[in-house]
């Protein structure tokens, strides 16, 4: 059974990556088990400045999901690769993936510059698809022309890899990974959270601060899966797959559909041994499956 | 804090919408104002709910049924299990205080069950002011008059005196080193706009419960602080409304 | 309790309809209960040929919902008015949606135009947004212009009132809602179903033979009720909501959310009762969310 | 067809993955050839499975447990309920045959048995040709042996003759003034190429298994059917594959 594959020049022991915004700075999920199983972490979004975020409540439940509007909050870019990055270095042997978010070309360029010399960041991951901020992420993610211009100013700047992260709320997200790849991204990886909104019965009001929010969790893997096919069609550069995985079985899916790695992020949040029960049960699956490495089955649903 | 499988030993209705579950399994010492998270089958995200009782290995948790998620616990039976997170956040701050006052409003009390147990337990009879919508919601009187000198007051008068918690506390001419106050938020604010001598435990909707998320950070004279794991309970003088 | 909702000059007794294409030319459904409970029902999506549609499989489970891939399947608009609409004024005395396909404007107008002389047929439903043909639905959903220019033509033709079934796989809905609503449309109905995928774990091929399908059920509400919200806010005719629609709760959610009436799809395939049961829990419902006339509670969450 | 609810009365495995399935509750009358569609909790979509007998307000589902939702039937205990929609589609028509031969591939062999007991009521000993991948896949051989002349093959020619259904009917020599047949496609497509005096037993990945959603229409000479309601079982000369 070989589990690994590989992402950006780095190999990874399994292709299970938790989701930016799912996991912290990663340390906290120490408490319940040793996170060196983890192929690697995807960091919770950073910005230049310490933002708080939204107001409260900033969380919805659905069906088969929840709407989340935490709004980027984070420390700082600075406090990140000085303090975050060293707790999580305590608890983490390898390299992890910065996730970048900003409002303007200018914020991208700098907080993934600040990962320049964070010699466990083996790659910057360039949020253009936040719904959550205002002037934010989410015009980025839709016109592919401003994200091609924010991929090459980034790309000029940071001596890291860089994987840029898809809307799924857009008419034809080939087109943006498309824009991307000719812009310099070393890789996509998407989606992001759908668009989505919740309203309290009893008080008739929505139920998020900011009205609506980012839909994740299993009741968007249709989705997610259907894009992760489309653009590993669309383009050469390795995709990473993520929304809605929550089973070993999901990330075999999501591989046959193109993802060179898979990252798992609402899963985490309902039960935070997610990430590890689902690498460990891999090896029982691929078995079932009759898959002997990872690397072979990725893209496997395009042959024929 | 620990994610672990509760099994329900009661499941008692104590007035048209408040009941009291009493759970059974491998619990963690619980410090009162600490809470729990448990799943309900058909929902999504776990629900929050303090534990206002913790005696030899069983927790009890006095709930509301005011939406699915509570609607469903209501038909829980003995036998039926749930996974839980049990055990989470900081609770009350119990030290230096010897003139304690516990403030509940409406289903905001449940905490305050346990936090009255352990202040008789340190040697101190508490004062504990109950206010409710009405006289139909009102629970656990009895219970909290064996723990302390009860106070009560409703909305519409129909028990105690008619009026809100402040307005019940300046009536009755209560007093206090430090007051403990669970409650509807405009209840906790007013209270800390009244006197910062107090501790607050507060409501948020949640992602995780175990401090993952951001989902329930709220805003502190210290910074960001999340309700699940720096809460549920904050001093009334650091919480910015 | 009044349950009665107004919509396009025509009073429904309640606002739950069927939503086209989960409850075949409706009659099949009179054998499981009286359908003469139901606000009104819209019928299956009529073409002007005859359709076979899709090659199987056509449906995929997803957690919370299924994909299908039917593409239309119909007899064709002739014998819809002069077979089905029959058998259906057998069972129900009420008036209905015909609901109209097509793969150009000159089909979408000739098949509404069959409908002209249908007494009970009291609107049509334009639905440009079906994922599930080629060359056809999808294309008028996505641009403003030529979706404008379908409403246009379409209503020169026909005599009974328009409304335009809206895809929610666009970057912005609501630029589709004003440019239909530009161009003369009487009503919006939202969502039709989100493009989605799922693989065959035992073979890593598509499940579907479409190879990507329409999803629909409880995993979009949350994605339904934000257009539908937006919609409201960016239009001023009528929006008739669905997407997920399940309990009665539900109902009001999306009619807080703006809609004047609702469509209830695959909840009929799950519990051929979904109707019949929802109808008969929202009096209860409104009485505990303390509502006592449906009209008055269309937009709710918008104030304030 | 109905709405019902099902009740586990057992639930054995006969071989790594096969399991029998017993389920009681208010059962109309069924005829072979027609399925129940079971619900599965935690699975959105209900689970179609041929009713391989019925007796006393008891039907047999014969199961292979190859997915999500199997894989959680092969738990269902006794006392375990389940929604169903029983006696769903058109049966076999059995009439105007007298020598009937009952051709099953794998799992397929499940609704034969009951058209086996039809046939054992009219006074008709039928064969029955047994295909199946291998001999741990075998399964219900005695059971089958009991009402009719039974045949055997497997793919490797670990029981009975190696080949498949076809080859083995062929081998075997079989004659038959019409057969039935129910297996995987490639088999039902050579059966209905080597003689259309048959009746096909058809699967079809469902919506809602009641004729509602078109989910199911394949194409057959007298235009779209469709397998939850013309269906499962077609004329072998009317499908076209
Ligand atoms: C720390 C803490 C302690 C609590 N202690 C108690 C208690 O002891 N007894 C009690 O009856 N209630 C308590 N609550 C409130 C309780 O969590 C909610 O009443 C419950 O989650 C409602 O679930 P529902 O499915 O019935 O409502 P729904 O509205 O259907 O729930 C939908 C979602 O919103 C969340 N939600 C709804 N209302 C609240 C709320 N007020 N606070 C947090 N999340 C909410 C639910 O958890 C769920 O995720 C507490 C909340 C917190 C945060
Ligand atoms: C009319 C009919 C009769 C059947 N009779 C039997 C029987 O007697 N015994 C038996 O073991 N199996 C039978 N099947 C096949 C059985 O329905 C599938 O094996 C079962 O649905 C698989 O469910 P799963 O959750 O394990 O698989 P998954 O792959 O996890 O299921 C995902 C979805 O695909 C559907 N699906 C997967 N495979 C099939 C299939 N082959 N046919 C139809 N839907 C499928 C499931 O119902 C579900 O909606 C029959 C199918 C039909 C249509
Ligand atoms: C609470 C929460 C916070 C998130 N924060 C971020 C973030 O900071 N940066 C980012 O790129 N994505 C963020 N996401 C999106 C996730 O990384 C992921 O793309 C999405 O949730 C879909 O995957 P899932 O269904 O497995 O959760 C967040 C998601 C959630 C639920
Ligand atoms: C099996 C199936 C067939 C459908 N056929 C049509 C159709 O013919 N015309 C149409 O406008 N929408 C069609 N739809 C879309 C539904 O009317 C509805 O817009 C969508 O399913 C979302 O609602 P729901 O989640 O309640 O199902 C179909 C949906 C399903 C599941
Ligand atoms: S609920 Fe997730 S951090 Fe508190
Ligand atoms: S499964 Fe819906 S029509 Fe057959």
């Amino acid at each position: 059974m070989d589990l690994r594959v590989n992402l950006l020049g780095y190999t990874l022991d399994n292709p299970v990556i938790p989701a930016s915004g799912t996991f912290g700075f990663g340390y906290e999920f120490a408490e319940f088990y040793d996170i060196n199983c983890l192929g690697s972490i995807s960091l919770k979004g950073t910005t230049l400045e310490p933002r708080y975020g939204n107001p409260l409540p900033r969380i919805a439940e659905c069906p088969s999901g929840l709407l989340n509007s935490i709004g980027l909050q984070n420390p700082g870019a600075q406090k990140v690769v000085a303090e975050e990055l060293a707790k999580l270095g305590r608890v983490y042997g390898k390299k992890v993936i910065a996730n970048v978010g900003g409002s303007a070309i200018d914020d991208y360029v700098q907080t993934a510059s600040e990962f320049n010399n964070a010699d466990s960041v083996f790659a910057i991951e360039l949020n253009i698809s936040c719904p959550n901020v205002k002037h934010g992420g989410m015009a980025f993610g839709t016109d592919p022309k401003v994200a091609a211009e924010l991929v090459r100013e980034v790309k000029k700047a940071s001596t890291k890899p860089v994987m840029v992260k898809l809307s799924p709320n857009v008419t034809d997200i080939t087109e943006l990974a498309k824009a991307v790849e000719g812009a310099g991204a070393d890789a996509v990886s998407l989606i992001n959270t759908l668009v989505g909104m919740r309203i309290d019965l009893r008080t008739a009001k929505p139920i998020l601060s900011a009205v609506s929010g980012g839909y994740s969790g299993p009741g968007v893997f249709p989705v997610a899966l259907r894009m992760v096919y489309q653009v590993k069609k669309a383009v050469g550069i390795p995709v990473v797959g993520m929304g809605g995985i929550m089973t070993a079985y999901d990330v075999i899916e999501m591989m046959y559909a193109g993802a060179a790695a898979v990252m798992v992020g609402t899963a985490n949040l309902v039960n935070p041994y997610a990430c590890r029960d689902i690498i460990a049960s891999l090896p029982r699956v691929m078995e079932e499956l009759n898959i002997s490495s990872l690397k072979e089955i990725i893209g496997r649903a395009h042959n024929g | 804090m620990k994610l672990t499988t509760l099994e329900v030993i009661s499941n008692r209705q104590l007035n048209p919408r408040t009941y009291e579950l009493i759970l059974s399994g491998d619990i963690p010492p619980v410090k009162s104002g600490q809470f729990a998270d448990l799943a309900v089958k058909g929902w999504f995200l776990k629900r929050p709910f303090s534990i206002a009782d913790c005696e030899g290995g069983r927790i009890t948790v006095l709930y509301k049924a005011i939406g699915g998620g509570t609607r469903e616990m209501a038909g829980w039976k003995k036998g039926d299990t749930t996974d839980a997170l049990v055990c989470i956040g900081e609770g009350f701050d119990t030290s230096a205080c010897l003139k304690p006052l516990l403030v509940g409003g409406g289903i905001g009390a449940a905490p305050l069950y346990l936090l009255a147990k352990e202040f008789n337990a340190m040697g101190i009879t508490p004062d504990i002011l109950l206010a409710f919508r009405d006289k139909e919601e009102a629970y656990y009187i009895d219970e909290f008059k064996a723990l302390g000198n009860v106070y009560l007051s409703t909305d519409n008068g129909s028990l105690g005196y008619k009026g809100n918690a402040l307005e019940a506390l300046k009536y009755y001419n209560l007093e206090f080193d430090r007051y403990y106050a669970c409650g509807p938020l405009p209840m906790l604010k007013a209270f800390a706009e009244y006197s910062r001598q107090g501790q607050l435990s507060l409501e948020a909707r949640m992602g995780c419960g175990f401090g993952a998320c951001m989902g329930c950070s709220i805003k502190t004279k210290g910074g960001p602080k999340r309700v699940c794991k720096e809460g549920p309970v904050f001093r009334a003088d650091e919480v910015i409304f």
